[in-house]
């Protein structure tokens, strides 16, 4: 029972880990970037998602209509402005620019909304069902991940079928190359952050009815989302939605059997683990040697 | 290299003191978390200190207020207080709030004689060090377990498990909560300390419903506190009772959640519907003030605040505030303040906690009795 | 007796389940000047990388100098005396020219004065004098293939492997690299050269192996290599076959 | 030769005199003895990242090797604080071993990426143990040497102006050896470093440990400085990337970069957290109190040192990349 419990809970948070590996994996994939500000834009989607809620009544679930195409032009934007100017720096220089990013959205939000926590509940916030006589299952969760669901079959259509998502793949494959065969590798970065950024705002407003929502909550996802990319393979889709899954039952599964203050000690270890022996993570094609 | 050493000097220049007048009114600091990981808490702290000022300067008591921000790093917080005692002058300090920091600032007070009024911070040993010019009005971390279990011991639990925030009030309070439950016979069944910030906390919980406790004692900050309880009701953890020590289970957004939080029960430094003269109406003020409810923190703060500037002004000097401080007793919001010397403390008021419960969307006073209106409900139901 | 400084028997190379070198065999003697030849994706590059170490070879031997170095790294491979240049050049950018020639004195020697003098030799051998301050990043492609040869030089190699050490050269500049290459050989270093120009490999080489999709196609001098019907096909037959 | 010599040695008895010229003045020695610090710190990271070119994001991890394994030690017995120090010398030395032969076998994102990762192990593990003093920290009450006052600022002035001393004289004799030339080979091409006959493991290694060592000596000094810790305060991957910055401003791969950039930041920072500067306009009447900007800077400006901070940031990435020094610099010599 406990172990079922542990798998449930473990795999619908994953999901939403999920989510905010992929933007960032994509991120990685086309634009080479390791963007530390992840964390702060999902931040940001939480906070969207929360004034939506609470100033034009929308449900949270239903404001990802809003606040994806909005993060996605923040994204976009941020890119143009910033990262773009960047791209041909050494790696660090990057890691650092998109950390000095985060600092910046983090304290502007620290100014703008105070560094009080919102909660914000929704009729559903804490109700659940069970199944199996004594194993629950959390609504929210459940809604999130099947909304995460939809939202990772749609990208992988579009990087699969459209002609934008297959320059994406071109421009992530050898950015030399899709440059050669006419692909605006710039435009594409721009695109991949503006994803990126929206799947990053997204999963915020997803978690956001079940957590609560802070200038600095974000920070708390962005080794996770790192260590999801790592697992599933710097760039990979598919990858990062199973990563995704797999740091959310270990984690689960670590508090029930090993015990809580060990479990991200465990995700870690994974994640050397994984960078030593499979550096090209589960489903990556590119080495990390 | 000529440039470079042009650009050493302007790199230099902002190390130059800028010039600070003396003369005018006293001078007394206030180090806070301003920014950083407990900015929530330290925001709380400013509100109340500002209302303190306001309130005393309309009382005729004339006192300039130096505010420093340490950021929660200790660092930060010895700089401030060296700042404050060197370079500004001032006789007295309230502050800081982070246990850590207000470790740090604690040891060095003597050392530039400038008595420090801690007004929050729980750590045990900062006024067990004999340190002679360190204050301290709240109530150690040992209290809040203590004066939970006691307004439980009458209904005789048995067993115990322990969720708590792996800082290191959760430590500490945990620890005295361990060794008050072996004095009352209580067994441990489970004892799980978390990283904050995490979303999902269900693992954690079905594993402590199994071990099916009389009692659940919690240590969360802000909104765990929230997250914890939405989690415990989702995996159908009822104990007897839910016992909350730490801020995030006396906080206003905590009482609105009336689906999860009713009837758990926390110990706090202050209530609002306590009997100490004044509570009522800061409350009131607060309120209208900052649009929300005044926290134990910001009535903390308000009442060192209050302290300090009330001694200063009369003293005049660092020496003299201390002694005023040593020898001097209050009756505030606070209930009777007193800087006695006691169990090993020192300079430590011996602030009685208050136990309070959640009675529809309400907090209680439940305990102790002197203090209270309410009846505490035992068992805990949904 | 000849005296034979690397031998290659029966390589073979697999990435994955694709064949890159397929049972290769040859051997280069002593101050020899040996062409590797080949069309595009032939393996001569795969080959370069397993010899020093870049690559471990999946089956196969590869003894230099009478010593077995299959699974050497690439640092042991050049201490041992077999170094090699890249196709891509790779000058350390940001460093002068000279301090990446020192950079490669200092496999044989541990002094910054010797590591010096013996850099400020090889940076004359290739006449580059009059650069030798300048950051190797800024230098155009065909002196940054002559720095990389200086600094290869500056290992005291044996064997030295070049790889397409003509390759984005104009013709004075292709001819001037192969008389350094000449006076290299004439001081007592054997020489393994892939190149794409026939011309140029023709006229300098005592004897060419030819690479085609991985398999050994032909071995001899160049004017053997030169009439060779197996060979003209795979250069000119490419893409009609008969 | 001589020439050379010269600015060092002025600089050096600049720092030596400094203390006895500003007097008995706590605070802004404090922020001196700060501002050597993040000096020493940035120029142990700069010989990894700054010549090797490898990015170590997770330097906390020997910063807070050597602040623990002091503390411990001095808290339980009555070792001189010299010999805990070398034993943090030493538990950090091992840590970095151990890394070394995990990430090393990585590069460029995944470098970064596992540096992080193993500090946050060593993070958790000290907080989850109990010998470390977990979550509450190490309190330390009493130290002696050789009977100085500890209570002083100016041992821990000096102290840490030995420690910065030794990490640029180190800098400087890696630098004009064949290792630094190794370094330097291995930052601008591993491939062509390799084939140059460099051991990359082995230079990496070295270069780690050295940074490694020097690092975890500063973080002893801290700790006896501070007299208290916890893993917030030396184990905080903020305090890693507080390190790089420091290392950025100034100029990565240069001897003077990191001392340049902690010069420049560390007053910058503590002018914005105690916010004279803002305190200063109003007092002085260059911005009316009651204006909104006046309201800002006297109330607000404390908040927002650390947005101040990260725009800083940004802006050096964008338009200094190369550090303050690398203003200075023109190709070549």
């Amino acid at each position: 029972m406990l172990f079922l419990q542990s798998l449930i809970s473990g795999l619908l948070t994953g999901g939403v880990y999920a989510l905010a590996g992929i933007g960032m994996s994509l991120v990685f994939g086309v634009m080479n970037v390791s963007n530390f500000a992840h964390g702060d834009l999902m931040m940001l989607g939480m906070y969207m998602a929360y004034f939506v809620f609470t100033l034009l009544h929308i449900d949270p679930y239903i404001s990802l209509v809003l606040v994806m195409p909005a993060a996605f032009v923040f994204g976009y934007g941020l890119e143009k402005m910033f990262i773009n100017r960047v791209i041909h720096h050494p790696h660090q220089n990057q890691i650092l620019l998109t950390i000095g990013l985060g600092l910046i959205m983090s304290n502007t939000a620290l100014l703008a909304f105070t560094s009080d926590p919102r909660i914000l509940t929704t009729s559903y916030s804490s109700s659940s069902f069970n199944i199996l006589r004594d194993v629950s299952v959390s609504v929210p969760l459940l809604l999130s991940f099947m909304i995460t669901c939809v939202i990772t079959a749609t990208l992988y259509l579009f990087l699969g079928k459209s002609r934008t998502g297959m320059a994406l793949r071109a421009t992530s494959q050898n950015r030399e190359a899709a440059q050669l065969m006419g692909i605006n590798v710039s435009r594409m970065s721009a695109i991949a952050f503006g994803i990126g950024t929206a799947l990053a705002a997204t999963a915020g407003a997803l978690i956001a009815p079940t957590y609560y929502i802070h200038p600095l909550a974000g920070h708390s996802f962005l080794l996770k989302s790192f260590t999801i990319c790592v697992l599933g393979g710097l760039g990979s889709v598919v990858g990062a939605t199973v990563g995704g899954l797999i740091i959310g039952v270990i984690e689960a599964m670590s508090s029930t059997y090993i015990s809580t203050d060990w479990k991200d000690v465990v995700v870690f270890v994974l994640f050397l683990a994984v960078l030593l022996f499979r550096p090209q993570g589960l489903f990556g094609k590119k080495g990390g040697q | 290299m000529k440039k470079a050493i042009l650009s050493m000097i302007v790199a230099a220049l902002p190390l130059l003191p800028l010039s600070s007048e003396a003369a005018g009114p006293v001078k007394i600091g206030f180090i806070n978390s301003i920014t950083g990981k407990e900015a929530q808490i330290g925001e709380n702290l400013t509100n109340g200190a500002a209302m303190a000022v306001e309130d005393m300067t309309a009382k005729g008591f004339s006192v300039t207020v130096i505010k420093e921000d340490d950021g929660g790093d200790p660092k930060n917080a010895l700089a401030a207080y060296e700042k404050l005692v060197t370079r500004d002058n001032v006789i007295g300090v309230v502050g800081p709030y982070t246990s850590g920091s207000a470790n740090v600032v604690a040891s060095r007070a003597d050392q530039y004689n400038v008595p420090l009024l801690v007004p929050a911070a729980a750590k045990e040993e900062i006024t067990r060090k004999g340190y002679k010019n360190v204050f301290r009005l709240n109530a150690p971390a040992d209290v809040y377990s203590l004066v939970l279990m006691k307004a439980v011991a009458q209904y005789k639990p048995k067993t115990i498990a322990y969720v708590y925030a792996a800082t290191d009030f959760g430590v500490s309070t945990v620890k005295t909560a361990q060794d008050n439950a072996v004095s009352m016979g209580l067994k441990e069944v489970a004892n799980e300390k978390y990283q904050q910030g995490q979303p999902d906390y269900r693992a954690t919980l079905a594993k402590v419903k199994a071990a099916n406790p009389d009692l659940v004692f919690l240590v969360s900050y802000d909104a765990d506190a929230i997250l914890l309880m939405r989690q415990a009701k989702e995996i159908g953890l009822a104990p007897k009772a839910f016992l909350g020590a730490g801020a995030g289970y006396t906080t206003a957004q905590f009482a609105q959640q009336k689906d999860i939080s009713n009837l758990v029960v926390s110990a706090t430094q202050w209530t609002d519907d306590v009997n100490w003269p004044g509570a009522a109406d800061f409350a009131k003020r607060y309120k209208a003030k900052f649009a929300k409810e005044p926290s134990y923190h910001a009535a903390c703060a308000y009442e060192a605040m209050r302290i300090m500037i009330e001694t200063s002004s009369k003293a005049g000097n660092a020496s003299a505030v201390q002694q005023k401080l040593k020898s001097g007793s209050w009756n505030g919001i606070m209930g009777p303040v007193k800087f006695a010397d006691y169990n090993g403390f020192n300079n430590q008021n011996n602030h009685p906690m208050l136990v309070q419960q959640l009675q529809g969307g309400k907090y209680e006073t439940v305990y102790p009795a002197q203090f209270s209106k309410a009846k505490l409900v035992y068992p805990f139901k949904r | 007796m000849i005296k034979h400084l690397l031998n290659v028997n029966h390589v073979n190379k697999y990435f994955g389940g694709n064949v890159a070198i397929s049972d290769v065999c040859f051997s280069v003697e002593e101050k020899q000047i040996f062409g590797l030849i080949g069309p595009n994706g032939a393996g001569k590059t795969t080959m370069f990388n397993c010899l020093t170490g870049y690559y471990p070879v999946s089956s196969g031997d590869i003894v230099f100098d009478g010593k077995k170095i299959n699974n050497r790294r690439p640092d042991e491979v050049c201490r041992l005396g077999m170094a090699r240049t890249w196709q891509r050049v790779k000058p350390l950018g940001s460093l002068s020219v000279l301090d990446n020639v020192m950079v490669g004195a200092f496999a044989v020697t541990r002094s910054l004065h010797t590591a010096e003098k013996m850099a400020r030799e090889q940076i004359h051998v290739v006449g580059l004098d009059d650069y030798a301050a300048q950051l190797a990043g800024s230098l155009p492609i065909g002196l940054k293939k002559k720095l990389e040869l200086a600094r290869v030089l500056a290992t005291k190699p044996k064997m030295l492997l070049l790889d397409e050490i003509c390759g984005g050269l104009n013709h004075t500049e292709t001819w001037a690299i192969l008389d350094i290459i000449r006076s290299i050989r004439n001081s007592g270093t054997t020489i393994v050269f892939i190149e794409h120009d026939m011309k140029a490999v023709t006229s300098i080489c005592d004897r060419i192996v030819v690479l085609n999709a991985g398999e050994k196609l032909a071995e001899g001098t160049p004017a053997e290599i030169t009439s060779n019907r197996d060979v003209i096909e795979a250069y000119l037959g490419g893409g009609h076959h008969a | 030769m001589m020439k050379q010599a010269i600015i060092p040695a002025l600089l050096l008895a600049v720092g030596v005199l400094i203390p006895l010229l500003i007097g008995e003045n706590p605070y802004i020695t404090g922020i001196l003895i700060t501002v050597l610090m993040m000096a020493t710190l940035a120029s142990a990271w700069n010989i990894l990242g700054g010549y090797a070119g490898q990015y170590s994001f997770g330097h906390a991890a020997y910063f807070g090797a050597g602040a623990y394994t002091t503390m411990i030690i001095l808290s339980v017995s009555d070792t001189n604080p010299l010999v805990a120090m070398a034993a943090g010398v030493v538990v950090a030395g091992l840590i970095a071993l151990v890394t070394g032969a995990i990430v090393f076998r990585l590069r460029g994102h995944y470098f970064g990426l596992a540096s992080i990762a193993v500090a946050e192990i060593v993070r958790l593990v000290v907080l989850n143990l109990e010998f470390t003093g977990g979550a509450q920290g190490i309190l330390l009450t009493d130290v002696k040497f050789y009977g100085l006052d500890l209570n002083s600022k100016n041992p821990f002035y000096y102290g840490m102006l030995i420690a910065l001393v030794l990490t640029l004289g180190i800098t400087a004799l890696v630098r004009r050896s064949r290792t630094g030339y190794y370094l330097q080979a291995i930052r601008e091409d591993q491939d062509a470093a390799a084939s140059l006959g460099i051991n990359l493991a082995y230079h990496k290694n070295k270069a780690l440990l050295i940074s490694a060592s020097l690092t975890s000596v500063v973080g002893s000094l801290y700790a006896v400085y501070i007299r208290f810790i916890d893993t917030h305060a030396v184990l905080d991957l903020r305090l890693s990337i507080e390190i790089i910055l420091t290392a950025i401003i100034g100029g990565v791969g240069t001897l003077w970069g990191p001392l340049f950039g902690a010069m420049l930041l560390v007053p910058l920072a503590e002018i914005l957290r105690s916010n004279v500067l803002g305190e200063a306009l109003v007092t002085h009447g260059m911005v009316p109190e009651s204006s909104p900007v006046g309201m800002f800077l006297k109330e607000h400006l404390a908040h927002a040192h650390v947005l101040v901070y990260g725009i800083i940031t940004v802006l050096c990435i964008l338009y200094l990349p190369k550090g303050i020094l690398g203003l200075f610099r023109r190709s070549g010599k």
